[in-house]
């Protein structure tokens, strides 16, 4: 039964993952490509790991399972922020089909000070 | 089909696929940025696969290598970005 | 496996070479870096590669059994990897300094002590 | 006698000690210590006359080399011209050099400079004898360039130390070679083993060697011009070492070997060719100097070339010729050096052509210069004469060709007459030149030693017997002769010898009131100047010095990347070289190998896809990403090869390196947009010949079997006697411990190292 | 590097990854881990919170100035190195208490050679990345 | 004093989760090692209050995977099939969350949801720019989210 | 015979660098713990010595695992000398540095890597583990890095990329031979791998392998064609660092490369004959660089590479007197080489310049000093009796037996060459009269005699030990004939640190 389980929860981390993949791949923008693939791979990480908690079904090897994810959790969004920043900072072009970009403007060419547009008001 | 070879035939192939296709991003860029989420996702992958390989082998010791993986691939990414930023405001 | 491990540890070697001898200070490092792969990469092949069985005793047990991987080419490279480290810090920061007072990457700029008479 | 021999060097350095008091009151002080070396030489002469004194002091037994020392004829005649003529020298040069403020140092370099041709004519081992031989070089140096600070004092300094330098490290190649067959350095012992060196193999290189030390060394063509270029030297020096002590050094040599090495063709006609070259080719020359010391120089060669040419022809006459011509140049040739230097310090110049009358002023010196030229003449009545009549005896009777060796004698002879005269007697005679009117008669000190050395010259001439059975016939026996030679007479009666000797005189005479010596006949040899071989060593030299910058700069070029292809080409050579000569090399793994899994592959493609961005890219972040992918990549290797440590370190030591190049990297300027195809291919071709054969290397290791006790102690006993289940671990905190002690010790230094290149700006006023 | 988010992040993260690093040193004598990878861990930690608060802060948390490690922690391996000597055993032979501590397991003189090791590390680690960050602000 | 005792305590079941023994000894040594680790630092520890609601936590959690889930599927959709039905955008969000802490919660869970990320809060901390991946109408984008996620976060929170 | 007192000048000399760390930017403190502690480490050095002359092997298993298990340290006459020597060298270059250092490069820890230098040398003479050897020399090659920049003048960076770079390159070929034999063999130990040796059944590969140490070590030594970095980086760093290197670096190279070639690689005739044409061409290859030079420290650095030849050419002849020779010139050429640089130091002290056309007049100005100087140039150019000739007798002896005839002639050459470039030097720097270029200032003369002492001293004594090695020829002979006589039979070495069994099972601890 709990083979089963395992394989099931494998089979969809690694779809997840995959899924991501293609996306990074697919998506016609860094923006949408960054989206994709934070979260996908953190969902499908977490599958797998779950599954190997329920492999060894060991106390400590289970706090460890959700210790990674704690920390996947908690770092992936910060690092999509970062980079996300970055790349907005210096330059990156957004998908021609974007609708808005309210963000356009807004940095200090010079210190990166970030208004919040309700400096005027 | 147990479950050693399920993961050996099945799992592990289609993250191996997945592997190849985030290095394809890595490789084809085309922006700096671009490569530096692909090299995240790439790590993120690999506890993916270490995870799996660490149930294949029965050996629960590898999920501590995922363990370290999670907690500072975030660190690349954030020295990648200050890079970037730091580059910009010395142009 | 052991092939492509051959084949990688070639290509490093290689390469690690190749940018040796290119102009420019980052890629002499990046070279040196390569090459240090390589040298890890050669002590763990030659030291003999075990797939999923490394060397930890498990809890039960008071021996390693059976089919394990050697700890001695794994204690090296860890002195090797750790090394390295230091050295290509030194070497990243040296290479900082060079820029510092030369303002150049590029080696051919650094000849004045060899050719003074 | 160790006492004797190194006296000197004790004296020197208490001439330096006591330097004040002998630049001042003391100087004739030196003068003791050759005065009683020479007593107690004397004392010897009974002794010696019966049989060589040998001495020996253990040194440094192991290599085979001790104080060996051996008083016989040879020795003997050498050790009394060293301390005689040396006592005449210290107390000339008391006065000569009056108030120079280096006279100290000068006796200091003079004294090691007797101590060391002591030990060399003492020495009883060749490499006691090479060490002085050697100290004789280094003194003359110092004392070549006394007045250092003229350039041409410097330069001509450094000539000869470097020709006869050269000469000495054949000779201790040649010394060493003999010792090495012989298996000893003991002289005495190899006089014995002559015979069968003679018949080895290598024999012709041991003369070689021999050669080539004693030809620069006494001044042999082409090696001569040191010589003329060593008068820069203070006169007293020019006296004492390249007249009467130091240049016979190569003809002490020689002598010492004749009863080893010598009386074979190739040692005989390579002795009569170099000597004869050098007495025509120095005669001739001696001709077209006006400087006194040239002239003086000039003849000194010849006269060295005919002791060469004595001895190389070898018969019992000659090498009693070569014997007694010995002490006869040495006093008359030392005496007429003095001469030229109480000249040139009284009237400050050496040019002959200026020198006219001065007996007027100063008879004692004028008797000493006249008296010298009559020896060195051959004038009946001096010992010259008996010298010169033995020269003749000896060519005339020598083996084969004798005509023209006799030529050869006569024609040296008539000009080193002319050379004697015209530095012994041309100043004296003639007309005082106006500006010297005013000179006096100088400090005994200046010419009583030459006086003396003149006179025992006619002394000696008269009663030959004084020294012929006491000093002259043990030299002759030391040569290795027996034959029984008749004694040496002032009169041997009328023939064709006493001929020659007429002629030489007549001829020599004529020579010397028709040919006046002018700057003129400069020009006539100049046009043969630079094919001298003075100049034609000093062009080698100069070529050689053209040669060792290009080559020097051919390898040393700057460009590192060249120094790293000339390194990896090297290598690759090398291992290639013994790769195909020496392995046997199978392209199979036999051994036993892991089956390959998808996930491998794809590792091992993005692997090489990384490092082959990480060498094309013309990014440096680029770069920077891809070796990190490398790494991480290495990182799951070492996972999935089991070694969850190393996955560890490499990963969080690949991303601190990321960290590392990350800050340093954003203000380099961008790589340099450089292309060139063919560079790029040859580099490649080095890269990969490299590659390659390091994967050859690693292949063939692989099929090696090895037993594995150490990895299999280790796993054994990591728990039961370490403590520890992480293998890994406990080898590194315990089982090799000591390396990882080490190992942070680096990083601690290279911390250390990056603290202070990025913080420490040295003041640019700070020396070191 | 100015963001809220990340400085937040990392000074929740900081105790945690220097929680950790202690943890994976303790346990290195039985699992993957020890002083090496403990120590790189720490100074990861302090490295990710200098990004996000600026160096200054770093170092007033550091309060000693990161060189300070080195030679401490040298000093400790070496003394575990030589206490054995003490004993009349060789230098960094293994020394044991027989005292069983949960987690560390054993305690001896390996244990405080690699805290030894751990202490070198990171004070090596944060001098280089302090020293180099410095210079280029 | 309060709120770093109970930060103490968190770290201390940390690190007995982490090394998974449950043994008295452990706790002792996994609170005088956080004591330690706190004392380094106890420089930047922000002040703020440690309420824990444990029913709003859980029904935030629950609504959180649902979200999740619906998000990825969305976004999975889209990618495995030819066609892109994106309408991406970056969007100007203004925050109600306050404290830094709120702010970093808020713009994790945002970037963690399928199909939004946070790309900068604003250095005044009143407004974030959101990236959205299916932007139809951006008003209802930020009364949904107000509504929705910043909501609850808040309420178990403050 | 097992003994740990093989470990207490390493350990002395490791914690004088820690003490060093701890008193950081105390200068005064630092000279004197400095000094005091190279001071300690020689007295143990000679203690060393002196016990490994009367046992002939120590061996201390580190960890107490036997070996091959733990790592080795083994002394015996050879490694002894080294330690010895260092030794001396560490505390005359000290002394100096206290004075010929400037306060701003003390204050950025030059005396405790200087310290951690001579650890690292002391670590690698008594390394009787192959791995351990590698992780000492890395230990030599950072704190060299560290020493030849400091300060980071710009001749100075640029020649520490050449440097850092060929020395990098130099430890790569260097782990790549210990990986290739840890493959063949499976050990560590130098011992064992002696034993190991037969064992392998491919035998041109151990040929392949030794060729692979002999070029980590020759760059480190700095032979033709690997010496490149030396000529581009010796002539940068102060005097007293360059005087540590020059004595002892590149020796150390030589070592390692004797050690290894005489326990574990017996070269075949390939292999001696490839190092006899790479020491003639070393020798001639510095000898030229030498004539070129007008830099007195660019033409030591030469010289340097010159006389490298001479200790390979020794090895190349792989007798046992020809070996004798080779050790003796070490011994020799550490003490001189060390002296040369100091005593350049000192000129550049004096007159502020190294270069040739710019000095002068040091004969008139400081004849004293002078003479001190004469006689370690004599030593160098192997003036009889002096130390550089003793050595020259044996390995000109064996090119006779062994028919090397061109090593001799590149000997002879090398030899003349030395000779003409320093009586040149002599006459430009201490006959001719200074030149009149003014800007120098005589800093040695403004000194107090305490300073000038500390300068002078180190100098005079390696000038006094120069001089023993020359007139107590005897001793040193008789030393280096015992230790190229235990080189060539490494059996007891062997025993000494296997246990007197050859075949020793895992399972015996
Ligand atoms: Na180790
Ligand atoms: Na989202």
């Amino acid at each position: 039964m709990s083979d089963f389980l395992i394989m099931f929860l494998c089979t969809l981390g690694a779809i997840v993952v995959l899924i991501a993949a293609i996306g990074i791949v697919r998506m016609p923008d860094f923006y949408l490509q960054l989206s994709v693939t934070i979260k996908a791979a953190v969902l499908g990480i977490g599958l797998l790991l779950a599954a190997a908690a329920i492999f060894f079904a060991d106390v400590s090897i289970t706090t460890k399972v959700l210790a990674i994810t704690f920390f996947l959790v908690l770092t992936a969004p910060v690092a999509g922020h970062v980079i996300g920043r970055a790349a907005y900072l210096i330059g990156t072009k957004l998908w021609k089909k974007s609708v808005l970009d309210e963000l356009k403007g807004k940095y200090d060419e010079h210190t990166n000070y970030l208004g919040s547009g309700e400096e005027d008001k | 089909m147990n479950l050693n070879n399920y993961l050996t035939y099945v799992v592990l192939p289609i993250l191996s696929v997945a592997v190849l296709l985030v290095a394809y991003r890595f490789f084809k860029g085309p922006t700096i940025v671009n490569r530096v989420i692909a090299l995240d996702l790439l790590i993120t992958i690999g506890i993916g696969i270490i995870t799996i390989y660490s149930i294949q082998t029965n050996q629960s010791t590898f999920l501590d290598d995922g363990m370290i993986l999670a907690l500072i691939a975030f660190l690349g990414t954030v020295a990648f970005s200050y890079y970037l930023e730091k580059k910009k405001n010395n142009e | 496996m052991e092939l492509l491990l051959l084949i990688l540890v070639g290509v490093l070697y290689a390469t690690g070479i190749f940018m040796m001898l290119r102009r420019s200070m980052v890629k002499l490092l990046i070279g040196l870096i390569l090459l240090g792969n390589g040298a890890n990469m050669l002590i763990f092949l030659l030291g003999g590669i075990t797939r999923g069985k490394p060397p930890i005793i498990g809890d039960a047990d008071k021996v390693l059994t059976g089919i394990y991987a050697d700890p001695v080419p794994q204690s090296l490279i860890l002195t090797a990897i750790v090394i390295s480290f230091g050295l290509q810090s030194f070497a990243i920061v040296l290479l900082k300094r060079v820029h510092a007072l030369i303002q150049t990457d590029d080696l051919n700029d650094l000849n004045t002590p060899d050719t003074s008479i | 006698m160790l006492i004797v021999v190194l006296s000197g060097f004790l004296f020197a350095f208490l001439t330096l000690l006591s330097g004040k008091l002998v630049r001042n009151s003391l100087s004739w002080f030196p003068a003791l210590l050759p005065l009683a070396l020479f007593i107690y030489f004397m004392s010897y002469i009974p002794v010696v006359a019966a049989g060589p004194v040998r001495f020996h002091y253990p040194w440094v037994t192991s290599m085979g080399v001790d104080l060996d020392f051996k008083l016989d004829g040879l020795a003997m005649l050498f050790s009394l011209l060293i301390t005689g003529i040396g006592t005449c020298i210290f107390v000339y040069a008391s006065y000569y050099l009056k108030g120079n403020k280096y006279l100290d140092r000068f006796f200091c370099y003079l004294s090691i400079f007797m101590a060391a041709m002591l030990g060399m004519v003492l020495a009883d081992n060749l490499i006691i004898l090479f060490i002085f031989w050697e100290l004789t070089s280094i003194s003359s140096y110092f004392l070549i360039g006394f007045n250092n600070e003229e350039k041409k004092s410097r330069r001509n300094a450094l000539m000869a130390l470097t020709i006869t330098g050269a000469g000495g490290f054949l000779l201790m190649a040649g010394f060493i070679l003999i010792g090495s067959i012989s298996g000893t350095y003991s002289i005495n012992s190899l006089i014995a083993s002559g015979g069968s060196l003679q018949q080895h193999a290598l024999y012709g290189w041991m003369i070689l060697f021999i050669f080539a030390g004693a030809f620069t060394k006494s001044a042999q063509f082409p090696f001569h011009f040191w010589l003329p270029g060593a008068m820069v030297a203070p006169t007293p020096v020019s006296a004492y070492l390249h007249s009467a002590t130091m240049v016979k050094a190569g003809i002490y040599l020689l002598a010492r070997f004749t009863p080893i090495l010598g009386h074979t063709t190739s040692w005989s006609t390579t002795l009569i060719i170099v000597g004869g070259i050098t007495m025509l080719y120095s005669a001739f020359h001696s001709l077209q100097r006006i400087d006194l010391k040239e002239i003086l120089a000039y003849s000194t060669i010849a006269a060295l070339g005919t002791l060469v040419f004595l001895l190389g022809i070898g018969t019992s006459n000659a090498l009693l010729a070569a014997a007694v011509f010995i002490l006869v140049h040495a006093l008359y040739k030392a005496a007429l050096f003095m001469v030229a230097g109480i000249l040139d310090h009284e009237t400050g110049t050496r040019n002959i052509g200026m020198l006219r009358g001065l007996k007027k002023v100063m008879w004692p010196v004028a008797l000493a210069g006249m008296l010298a030229a009559f020896s060195s003449a051959g004038i009946p009545l001096t010992f010259g004469f008996i010298g010169k009549e033995l020269i003749y005896e000896s060519t005339f009777h020598a083996p084969y060709i004798a005509v023209i060796l006799t030529l050869i004698a006569l024609f040296t002879n008539i000009l080193i007459l002319y050379a004697g005269f015209q530095a012994g007697i041309r100043p004296f005679t003639g007309k005082l030149s106006g500006v010297h009117q005013h000179l006096h008669i100088p400090s005994f000190r200046l010419w009583l030693p030459p006086l003396l050395l003149a006179l025992l010259g006619v002394v000696l001439g008269i009663w030959p017997s004084l020294v012929d059975g006491p000093l002259i016939r043990p030299v002759y026996t030391a040569l290795g002769e027996t034959t029984i030679l008749s004694p040496l007479l002032l009169w041997h009666g009328f023939n064709w010898v006493v001929v020659l000797s007429i002629v030489t005189i007549i001829a020599g005479c004529l020579l010397y009131y028709l040919f006046v010596p002018s700057r003129s006949y400069i020009p006539l040899t100049d046009k043969w100047l630079h094919l001298s071989p003075e100049a034609l060593t000093v062009r080698l030299g100069r070529a050689f010095i053209h040669f060792s910058n290009r080559y020097t700069n051919l390898f040393h070029n700057g460009f590192l990347r060249s120094y790293v292809s000339v390194i990896i080409v090297f290598i690759t050579c090398l291992l290639a070289m013994k790769l195909i000569t020496g392995v046997d090399v199978h392209f199979d793994i036999k051994t036993n190998i892991s089956d390959i899994r998808s996930y491998d592959i794809v590792i091992f493609l993005i692997i090489i896809a990384a490092i082959w961005k990480s060498i094309s890219t013309s990014s440096r972040i680029n770069a920077v990403a891809s070796l990190s992918v490398v790494g991480y990549c290495i990182c799951l290797l070492f996972v999935i090869y089991s070694a969850p440590d190393l996955a560890m370190t490499q990963f969080t030591i690949d991303t601190l390196t990321v960290v590392l190049f990350v800050l340093v990297l954003f203000r380099l300027p961008p790589f340099l947009k450089i292309n060139d195809r063919r560079v790029i291919l040859r580099d490649s071709v080095i890269a990969t010949a490299f590659g390659l054969l390091i994967a050859i290397i690693a292949l063939e290791v692989m099929n090696e079997p090895t037993t594995k006790d150490i990895s299999k102690f280790y796993s054994e006993n990591a728990y039961l006697l370490a403590k520890g289940k992480n293998v890994v671990n406990v080898m590194l905190v315990d089982f090799r411990g000591f390396d990882t002690l080490v190992e942070i010790t680096v990083l601690t230094i290279a911390a250390l190292g990056v603290y202070s290149l990025m913080k420490l700006r040295v003041s640019s006023t700070t020396k070191e | 590097m100015k963001s809220i988010i990340l400085k937040t992040a990392s000074n929740y993260l900081l105790p945690l990854l220097l929680l950790f690093a202690v943890f994976i040193l303790l346990r290195g004598h039985y699992k993957p881990g020890g002083g090496f990878v403990g120590g790189l861990i720490a100074s990861i930690a302090f490295v990710l919170h200098s990004f996000a608060n600026g160096l200054q802060n770093t170092r007033k948390l550091l309060r000693y100035p990161p060189g300070a490690f080195i030679p401490v922690g040298l000093a400790i391996s070496l003394l575990s190195g030589l206490a054995p000597m003490l004993i009349g055993k060789p230098f960094m032979s293994g020394e044991w208490l027989s005292v069983q501590v949960p987690i560390i397991g054993l305690i001896g003189t390996p244990l405080f050679f690699d805290i030894g090791v751990f202490f070198v590390v990171i004070g090596v680690t944060l001098t280089i990345l302090f020293t180099i960050s410095e210079s280029i602000l | 004093m309060i709120k770093q005792f109970l930060l103490n305590i968190m770290l201390t079941l940390t690190w007995v989760m982490l090394t998974g023994e449950f043994v008295f000894v452990n706790f002792v040594f996994g609170f005088a090692l956080s004591y330690g680790i706190l004392w380094v630092i106890s420089h930047n520890t922000d002040g703020r209050k440690y309420f824990t609601r444990v029913p709003a936590v859980i029904g935030f959690i629950f609504f959180f995977i649902y979200e999740l889930i619906k998000a990825n599927l969305q976004v999975a959709y889209d990618v495995i099939t030819p066609k892109f039905f994106m309408k991406p955008g970056i969007v100007r969000y203004p925050l109600d969350a306050k404290t830094d802490l709120e702010i970093t919660f808020f713009t994790n869970l945002i970037s963690l949801t399928p199909g939004t990320l946070i790309l900068d809060v604003s250095d005044d901390k009143k407004v974030v720019y959101i990236h959205v991946m299916y932007l139809e109408d951006k008003e209802v984008f930020i009364k949904q989210t107000k509504g929705g996620l910043e909501k609850r976060l808040l309420d178990i929170l403050r | 015979m097992i003994d740990r007192y093989i470990i207490l000048p390493i350990i002395a000399q490791m914690f004088t660098a820690v003490l060093l760390i701890f008193f950081w930017r105390k200068v005064v403190v630092q000279r004197i713990i400095s000094v005091l502690g190279s001071l300690v480490v020689l007295v143990l050095s000679i203690g060393l010595f002196s016990k490994t002359w009367h046992w002939g092997y120590l061996v201390m298993q580190a960890g107490n695992w036997k070996a091959p298990f733990g790592i080795t340290f083994v002394s015996d006459a050879f490694s002894s000398t080294m330690v010895l020597l260092t030794g001396f060298s560490g505390l005359a270059v000290s002394m100096y540095s206290t004075v010929g250092i400037s306060r701003q490069r003390i204050q950025y820890g030059f005396f405790p890597i200087f310290h951690f230098l001579l650890l690292g040398l002391n670590g690698a003479f008594l390394a009787g583990d192959i791995f351990n050897l590698y992780v000492w020399f890395e230990v030599i090659i950072i704190s060299s890095f560290v020493l030849m920049t400091l300060g980071g003048k710009k001749p100075q960076v640029e020649g520490g990329i050449k440097y850092v770079t060929l020395n990098l390159l130099a430890s790569v070929m260097f782990l790549t031979a210990i990986a290739i034999l840890y493959g063949l063999t499976g050990s560590l130990n130098m011992a064992d791998l002696s034993l190991k040796m037969a064992t392998i059944h491919n035998k041109g590969l151990i040929g392949v392998t030794g060729l692979l140490f002999f070029i980590g070590f020759g760059i480190k030594s700095a032979v033709f064609p690997l010496y490149f970095w030396l000529p581009s980086s010796y002539h940068t760093p102060p005097s007293a660092i360059a005087a540590i290197f020059g004595g002892l670096l590149t020796k150390v190279g030589i070592y390692a490369l004797i050690r290894v070639y005489t326990l574990i690689f017996i070269p075949d005739t390939f292999t001696k004959n490839i190092f006899l044409i790479i020491a003639s061409l070393t020798l001639l290859t510095g000898a030229f660089g030498a004539l070129t030079k007008r830099n007195m420290r660019m033409m030591f650095s030469y010289l340097i590479v010159c006389h490298i030849g001479y200790l390979l050419g020794g090895l190349g002849m792989y007798t046992t007197l020809a070996l004798a020779g080779t050790i003796f010139y070490l011994i020799h050429d550490i003490i001189v080489k060390t002296t040369l640089f100091l005593v350049s130091g000192l000129i550049y002290k004096i007159r502020g310049t190294m270069n040739m056309d710019e000095l002068g007049g040091l004969y008139e100005d400081y004849p004293k000093l002078s003479l001190l100087m004469a006689i370690v140039f004599f030593s160098l150019v192997g003036i009889p009796p002096l130390s550089g000739f003793w050595p020259k007798i044996y390995l000109f002896r064996e090119t006779f037996t062994t028919h090397s005839w061109y090593l001799l002639v590149a000997m002879i050459l090398a030899s003349l060459l030395t000779l003409y470039v320093i009586a040149k030097m002599w006459g430009d720097v201490f006959w001719k009269k200074k030149p009149a270029i003014e800007k120098s200032t005589d800093d040695f003369a403004a000194m107090n005699w305490r300073s000038k002492f500390m300068l002078v001293a180190p100098i005079a004594l390696l000038v006094f030990i120069s001089l023993y090695i020359g007139f107590c020829a005897e001793r040193i002979n008789v030393l280096s004939e015992r230790i190229a006589n235990d080189l060539l039979h490494p059996k007891p070495y062997i025993e000494a640190v296997m246990g007197p069994k050859e075949i020793i099972s895992p399972q015996s601890n």
